[in-house]
């Protein structure tokens, strides 16, 4: 494999994907497939992790390392993964409900570490694997398995938390523009440091079968000529009413956590020539 | 006759420096080869508040720290009403107190009332009042011919930050202090002093410090944790030592991301840890369960302290066990190691990253806030401790396709690829799961796959056995404990045997898988069995009735709420009822 | 001669409707006042998967699933292939196809065949593919004389939301099944035909809405949860139905919050309410201490499914009772109830409140897959059972300053004061305390307050012991079991005794405090116990030998992993080993 | 008490609090007492809820119902209260750590909600009850207890991360400054809906004694004539550096929880005078 060209394929495991037809979960791990290809990373060095929901069977789905743990939780686990192998190319799959409910703090954690991990979030609203309760991301006033008399709060904007978190590389796509989101991917997995893809991806099933057509005529990329390296300006793109602003809405070049450590170590005085030996550091506890 | 073993305990308030004098007085008698055990108390005051310590120093290893004082040192009475429970001094006892701070009326204590010029000396030597601790110090060692020798390099070593202009003004201090003593020196002061000669020094250890020291020395090169007392120190440590070996250190935003980050790190294939206490070890149960699932090596502390809930952070229990061998929904095995002393806290570190790696599953190590806060002097550490790894993928692992859950091994335990190996590509889950790894609903596939999990505890049960042991060889009466109340109940049954009363403790160290045969064999020769353990639910008690028939009829249950040390008379007494 | 005794399975997958066809036939079952059981399974994907039923029909009341089919429909070979384990037909059965879509090469099933027209009259009579599965509700009565009374009205409330002109196609279509089914009945397929005369009309409910009306009944006020599978009905419910009562419901940001909302909500005085199922409820396990702790009245909820970790969500399994037990640090006492039926999680909803309430701490109610989601019909719910409330200061509690947890009450409990009260203010708080409530580390108060929480163990013990008892008044074998496994326990022990065999069943519903005395009364006559429970570790059999002295020589353990119902025929098989 | 003037040391109860002397708290539960005298809210009618750090015993210090719960889970706790009690003026005492680490999941979701709860941020920088760790809201470079080589990660802005979330009352003050918090407390209990009030409180013992010097030259009032109905306009003031803005940076009137429950339950239908029958829920249930 590794002197062979990867192609999209090479990077799909032989698992029929379980999502029902039309989830717009099949562009997301499709517009993956097309990413990892383009940046030719070999499958045995990248690792793919979720939490649980209808996206975070996404790993299952992949030919690389995978992790599909427990619900909220996958940051903190790709986090671990990435400062005690920083060579490896770490992915981590979420839904909105998984992200933004209860695994908020985690994610507003992992953009202040500036962990090097890849966020991609599969926005879709609603609680799709537990059939059609209430988002934090869903509309204010939309019914839904929980919110019979409609949902009484205002949704959360991802890319606002993660810019108000101190994230450095917000991005915003949608999952049937497989063109805008390989792009997309590849510059969030090539960015050193905590990079969020909000990628809207429609529930056909609890948030109805006209969603592709719903979100279309809303999207719209980002003006000609933005540079996304203001903050204030990219809020500007956050909590938008009536249309989707679609791009990098923010990018800021500041140390990742891998080499934040990295720059301990060596304070520490760290020498991977000579190791030091546990001997040493008893030797500190004689009187 | 000077005594073989001493005990001092001091109380005193924010800016009287009782810690520190204990501390140093550790640091002199470990320099002088003397066995040293220390404990602190704080009051809720984070600065200023009430502190206290209580001291033993030996000629030999001695387990616990002692039930009543030789030495009482008063800087505040106050401060002395809150800590009196902890600090009881014996007839013969002598008790000292600033000349200026009498003893106030209606505080009655027994012993010999000393009023020194503790103030006064300080003022004088060091120009201020910071140095009563070092007059202390000082004037214990002139008075009791202990603890003079060897502080000079501990003030040293403690003070170095603070500067030369410090360090000169507190060894001024001391001596100033000892001149006092030794001149005031009376025969009977005398009679209580330490009687040694001077061995090579010793290490000053706590068990939390011992426990990190192992997990380092077995290769863990990865840890996340929270603060929480009484574990923060291992969260410190690691903070200041990993770096050096290379690894990785996260204080995690809570305890939910410090066994996430554990379990994403191990999954990379490094050995990784984290520490907590009860309420953070509650919020780890969930995900205790998913590395038990999905078979990854896991080191997870709970140093336990008073619950439920917030309880008392500061004092111990035992009372974590069920939520250990038993929490997290689902059938979920894991293995719980209990250290019972300070140097069992290192040894336990190492056999639980051992365990863990050789057996794929999280390894709990129990400790408590007697056992990892408390200081003691030890000779050694076992460096040369086997360590061994994971098994991984070996040539032909891969054939037909690499299958992360391959069944039919019979320890239950099947390779694990590490990212990085191309022919080792896998995705796991914590869903039931095929040996590929894949979903599966099958009920089959989950029987199966319980059986391979478990497995794995059977061959853990019959490979490991950690038992400790002590007293006659044929007892009449057994004690069952475990934990730091060991260091209780060692003392009670050598004096117990000394007095010719056959009594033996048995201390398991591995509670699950729980060595069944050792105990079962223990039992059988006993008229009585008394189990004592700090939990007013009696969790071990009631946890050995799971795994064995426990002979009823000849059980004596000593059960008590934590809070307060398991006393060496208070296992006295039990063994003498049980003799009854 | 008809059958008194009807199962009826059906598969297809996305687009068939199997399940709006249970439903239905459920709902005309229960409109003709027969008895009606129904559990479904789904494949793993949302929409366009598979899915199946298997509902059972009777003329008395029945309480399990039933083990073998006597009518099995398949829209869909390749979905029947999934759940072909659970959907086993009679020899005697009839299994119905569309013609169209033939019985496949290889798939070996017993019964008779039939191929019927489904897909060509669904598209004949209402235009469409989409109404096959009213074509097979008329076919199932057509031929079987069952479940075409009361079909329209059911029709008519399941289809309200989708108009008239649906609901009228889809009755046609049923008319056209029902005139082929009548035109075709056979001999034969008369012959396991229900006979059965009307009786009035049945209520339809799942175990989880049984419960939730239970809690609404209890005066709940407040629910706060975090959906999970399979305890999302009690969540939906209230959500739709809190509202009408005034009350307040939140769907939580996880389950953290969740219970963190009910202890606020009950510190208030309000009655407050969470469920979820294991993962939650392993998050639960920190705050389930503080409510302990604090003595607060809370209603938790844990629906099990299978596990570890995530499992396999949709299924069923009893691995959650550790950890409702034995989950969280500390010694942190609660109440568990465990619900063995869709009746009793009307009833255990009532009385965990009650208790709750009454004593002051939180009570666990364990239900699972199999009782939560399935649905049965039920005659009625009793509306009248008795409510209690909260003991609150009365005149002359507050005297001298009042203190939120007064020691001396004989059951522990002591009056709490509700915010708003200007003679009951009070803080309370997760660490030790003393009677007014105000942090404390005394060793002392700490014994004392363990002591009065787990006093009022003692005096729910004494007061309720709910326990379900079937079979021989004098039996040699008795089963020990809870939960779900009783539906076909007691159908088991009936058909046993029928055959004379002494066997009796005893099934607590009051798991912990653990009636313990009924139990021992119950052991003692028998010459074998069998112990039935669907964990791979044996959660049950263990938890039983930590509170009592089980008769080991005469215990046979029935334990296996969940993920498959516990059939009639394994507990007779259990029964005949055990009789041997 | 009800008819006579309640004076500010009515609210207080006589446990001596446990802190460090010096310590911001102080200043904290003082303007507390002070603004529920200005507002003369009955005692009983209010309740102080908190979790777990120096902080966190504020509760235990006051005259008024009080819960101190476990770490990070106070919000919670306030919001079911809140929400089943709206008669009852509910408050939480947090520290940093409390809030925005372990708590920050739950912070996010109060301020969504809306919930008509004031958050009192006692913001010390530091774990002060378990002695000295980093917090989110350490600067970078310090060096604490568990960052012995300096904080890796830049701090968290609390007011920021609420604004992004949606909280309708942003304000930040000092704690020596007892008139300015008094004035901004008293507007945070009275504001309907979610207030924050990120109160800069020092740790003596360890941030140094010098904590007081070294703020109070960076305070500095909100510009003459600022209308906080701004969300962009009031990020100007987060995460500053070199200064400290104090006032009030953002407020919106929004309906809170209890107002959208008040709602909710109407379009249910639900009449206080005839309240509904079990039985007629039960109805439903048969075919
Ligand atoms: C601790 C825990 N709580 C709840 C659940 C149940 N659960 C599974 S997925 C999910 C949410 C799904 O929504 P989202 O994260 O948006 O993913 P989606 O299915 O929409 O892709 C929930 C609540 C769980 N598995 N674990
Ligand atoms: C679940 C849990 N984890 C950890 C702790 C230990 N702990 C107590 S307070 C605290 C943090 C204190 O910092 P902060 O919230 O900023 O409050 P402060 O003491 O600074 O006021 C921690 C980590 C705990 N009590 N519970
Ligand atoms: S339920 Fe929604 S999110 Fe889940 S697979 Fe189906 S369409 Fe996709
Ligand atoms: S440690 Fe810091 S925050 Fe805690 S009481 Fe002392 S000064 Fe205040
Ligand atoms: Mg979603
Ligand atoms: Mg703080």
């Amino acid at each position: 494999m590794s002197d062979q060209q990867r192609k999209p394929n090479d990077y799909k495991n032989p698992l029929k994907p379980v999502w029902c037809p039309g989830c717009g979960d099949f562009g997301v791990v499709a517009a993956l497939y097309r990413a990892l290809s383009q940046l030719q990373i070999p499958q045995e060095k990248i690792a793919v992790l979720s939490g649980i929901g209808c996206s975070s069977r996404l790993p299952g789905y992949m030919a690389t390392y995978g992790f599909n743990g427990v619900h909220g939780r996958a940051l903190p686990v790709a986090t671990g993964l990435k400062a005690s192998r920083p060579d490896l190319t770490v992915i981590v799959a979420a839904g909105d409900g998984d992200g933004v409910s209860i695994g908020a703090g985690h994610f507003l954690h992992a953009a202040r570490r500036n962990a090097d991990v890849t966020y991609v979030m599969m926005d879709n609203q609603i609680y799709g694997l537990t059939k059609g309760q209430v988002a934090p991301t869903t509309p204010k006033g939309d019914k839904t398995k929980s919110t019979l008399y409609g949902n009484p709060d205002p949704p959360v904007d991802p890319c606002e938390l993660a810019l108000a978190a101190g994230a450095t590389f917000v991005a915003r796509t949608f999952s049937a523009d497989i063109k805008g989101e390989v792009d997309i991917l590849c510059q969030a997995i090539l960015h050193k440091g905590f990079s969020i893809v909000d990628i809207i991806s429609p529930c056909v099933t609890f948030r109805g079968d006209d969603q592709y057509d719903f979100w279309k005529p809303k999207l719209r990329p980002l003006p000609e000529g933005y540079v996304p390296s203001n903050r204030i300006e990219a809020l500007r793109f956050c909590r938008e009413e009536g249309v989707l602003t679609t791009g990098i809405l923010f990018k800021e070049e500041r140390p990742g956590l891998v080499e934040q450590q990295k720059n301990i170590r060596r304070s520490a005085g760290y020498d991977p020539a000579a190791p030091p030996k546990i001997e040493e550091l008893v030797r500190a506890f004689y009187p | 006759m000077a005594a073989s073993d001493l005990v001092v305990g001091a109380v005193g308030r924010g800016g009287d420096g009782v810690i520190l004098s204990g501390e140093l007085l550790m640091a002199s008698a470990a320099s002088k080869g003397l066995y040293g055990y220390m404990v602190q108390s704080y009051g809720p005051q984070i600065r200023g508040g009430e502190s206290s310590f209580r001291a033993r120093f030996s000629v030999e290893q001695v387990s616990s720290p002692g039930d009543f004082l030789d030495i009482l040192v008063v800087f505040d009475w106050a401060a002395y009403e809150m800590f009196s429970n902890e600090l009881v001094p014996k007839e013969s006892a002598f008790v000292l107190f600033d000349e200026d701070n009498p003893v106030p009326e209606g505080v009655r204590l027994s012993g010999t009332k000393l009023a020194a010029p503790f103030a006064k000396l300080s003022k004088s030597a060091s120009g201020s009042l910071q140095a009563k601790n070092m007059v202390m110090v000082g004037i214990l060692g002139g008075l009791f011919g202990f603890g003079a020798e060897g502080i000079g390099a501990g003030v040293k070593k403690r003070l170095a930050k603070k500067g030369e202009e410090v360090i000169k003004k507190n060894l001024e201090a001391f001596e100033a202090g000892f001149s006092y003593g030794t001149a005031n020196a009376t025969e009977a002061a005398g009679k209580i002093g330490l009687e040694y000669s001077p061995g090579p020094p010793k290490l000053v250890l706590s068990g939390n410090e011992a426990l990190a020291l192992g997990a380092l020395h077995a290769g863990c090169r990865f840890y996340a944790g929270y603060p929480i007392t009484p574990s923060s120190e291992i969260l410190e440590f690691m903070g200041k030592n990993m770096w050096k070996f290379g690894g990785s250190f996260i204080q995690a935003e809570d305890e939910l991301a410090s066994i996430g980050m554990v379990l994403g790190a191990s999954f990379g294939g490094t050995k990784a840890m984290t520490a907590t206490s009860g309420p953070g070890f509650s919020l780890m149960t969930e995900m205790l369960g998913l590395g038990s699932m999905m078979e990854i090596p896991a080191v997870i502390v709970d140093v336990q302290r008073t619950g439920p809930s917030t309880g008392i952070p500061t004092k111990s229990e035992q009372s974590d066990l069920w939520q250990a061998v038993f929490g997290t929904h689902g059938d979920a095995p894991r293995v719980v190691l209990a250290p019972s002393d300070v140097e069992d806290c290192f040894h336990a570190a190492v056999d639980a990253f051992n365990i863990s790696e050789e057996y794929q599953l999280p390894v709990v190590i129990l400790s408590d806030q007697l056992l990892a806060q408390r200081k003691v002097t030890l000779s050694s550490l076992p460096l040369d401790k086997a360590v061994v790894g994971r098994r991984t993928p070996a040539e032909g692992d891969a054939e037909g396709g690499y299958c992360r859950y391959r069944l039919g091994s019979e320890d239950g335990v099947s390779p694990m690829a590490v990212p990085g190996d191309p022919r080792g590509i896998y995705q796991t889950t914590g869903l039931e799961h095929n040996e590929k790894g894949e979903p599966t609903s099958s009920f089959e596939l989950h029987e199966v796959m319980n059986e391979k999990r478990y497995r794995k505890l059977k061959a853990i049960a019959e490979r490991y056995r950690y038992v400790r042991r002590y007293g006659a060889s044929e007892p009449e009466v057994g004690i069952l404990a475990w934990g730091s109340s060991k260091g209780a109940i060692k003392e009670a049954v050598a004096k117990a045997n000394a007095k010719g009363r056959k009594v033996a403790a048995f201390i398991p160290e591995l509670l699950y898988p729980f060595p069944k045969h050792e105990l079962e064999a223990f039992l059988k020769p006993l008229k009585k069995v008394v189990i004592i353990e700090l939990s007013y639910a009696a969790q071990f008690y009631k946890y050995l009735k799971t795994f064995l028939d426990l002979p009823e009829e000849r059980v004596i249950l000593k059960k008590r709420s934590g809070g307060a040390f398991l006393g060496v008379s208070e296992v006295e007494a039990a063994i003498e009822e049980a003799l009854k």
